[in-house]
């Protein structure tokens, strides 16, 4: 399950969708939109994505995953407005073992950070700004 | 020539329509619509990665007619 | 939520327990019975624990996650019958950022396998055997 | 003197009780108690932790009136 959605996250169909009866560890990973960006308080965020882009490129993040780390990784991103405490992106990963299934976690959610086309504008009581991702 | 020409996040708000088709001189690069569509203001042009028909490109790219065309702004997915 | 419990764990609730508009990052990780030990087909497992210390040894490893990144973690540990593909053990880490998240699930879990006076069987079909964790 | 006892997991099995009261003599020590319930077999004995009222303890400590004791086989948590 690779997705883009403008509605909230079916986190526990993601968790499901790594269900293998050989799989001996999984993570669920949420990226949460949070009430304050360095001091300031964060009304809401609203996403938006380059979806013809980003879906493949999530899809060959999975791809890379499942080779380097034996993993089956499943991803679905907001896009839309966001409230606090919603997750943006919900990525789960199932593996044999629990180390490949840490680093497959991290793998994903830090390429997806640095490669599929999605933007995030933090929405403040008097204004918003768009915010980028910092590398690394 | 026509083209694509979709725009995101910061760029969609200047521009203010996510996409529209434009006419293109023929020998046109990507860096060279970028500059027309978005001159450099006060603090410079917002770097953005060249896109041509959904792949990442570079600025010298030759646009050829019918490309779907995109500048995208530094990501903040996650 | 740092909880022992005989019957399916509440993978949901345990999520919930670290809700918090700061926390920009949460991970859910499930240990899960596997079907299989080293070629060999297993059909359950079975969980028991020394509950007097293993409750309290699982509040310090919490407290010590809170104490070195910062992070709310809640924890749950199956005992009895548990079927293949369901988890055993679940642990919800949130944080403010998705680093420390990782770090912090690694270690409890990590310390969970080396202190918590938690036993497991593995069923076969002809059999069973005790397994113990290895170190590291 | 009288001592509570807890088994787990295979020495639960050895014993067939989870748990037991046991007349201990004064001065005898957790590692004298384990060799005593659970001889060393053919394989030598299972490498435990020793605990004495819920804490983690070692084989040296000497027993007292109303300890709750037990003998923690390798862990497999998780």
């Amino acid at each position: 399950m690779i997705a883009l959605t403008d509605g909230p996250i079916d986190v526990h169909a993601v968790r499901r969708a790594v269900d293998d009866p050989g799989f001996g560890a999984v993570l669920v990973f949420e990226g949460v939109g949070r009430d304050h960006f360095e001091g300031r308080p964060v009304h809401a965020l609203e996403y938006e994505a380059y979806a013809e882009m980003a879906v493949p490129e999530m899809e060959r993040i999975a791809a890379e995953a499942a080779e380097r780390f034996g993993a089956r990784v499943a991803m679905v991103h907001r896009t839309g407005r966001v409230a606090i405490g919603e997750p943006s992106v919900v990525i789960a990963v199932g593996t044999p073992h629990r180390a490949a299934c840490y680093e497959a976690s991290r793998y994903a959610i830090d390429e997806l950070k640095q490669r599929v086309p999605v933007w995030k504008k933090e929405i403040y009581a008097d204004g918003s700004a768009w915010k980028a991702n910092t590398p690394g | 020539m026509i083209v694509r020409v979709l725009y995101f996040a910061g760029l969609r708000e200047r521009r203010g329509v996510g996409e529209e088709e434009l006419e293109v001189a023929p020998g046109t690069t990507l860096a060279e619509l970028y500059a027309t569509l978005f001159p450099p203001g006060e603090h410079g042009a917002l770097p953005v990665a060249f896109t041509r028909n959904r792949a990442v490109s570079h600025g010298s790219t030759v646009i050829e007619a019918g490309d779907e065309i995109s500048f995208l702004p530094p990501l903040g997915g996650g």
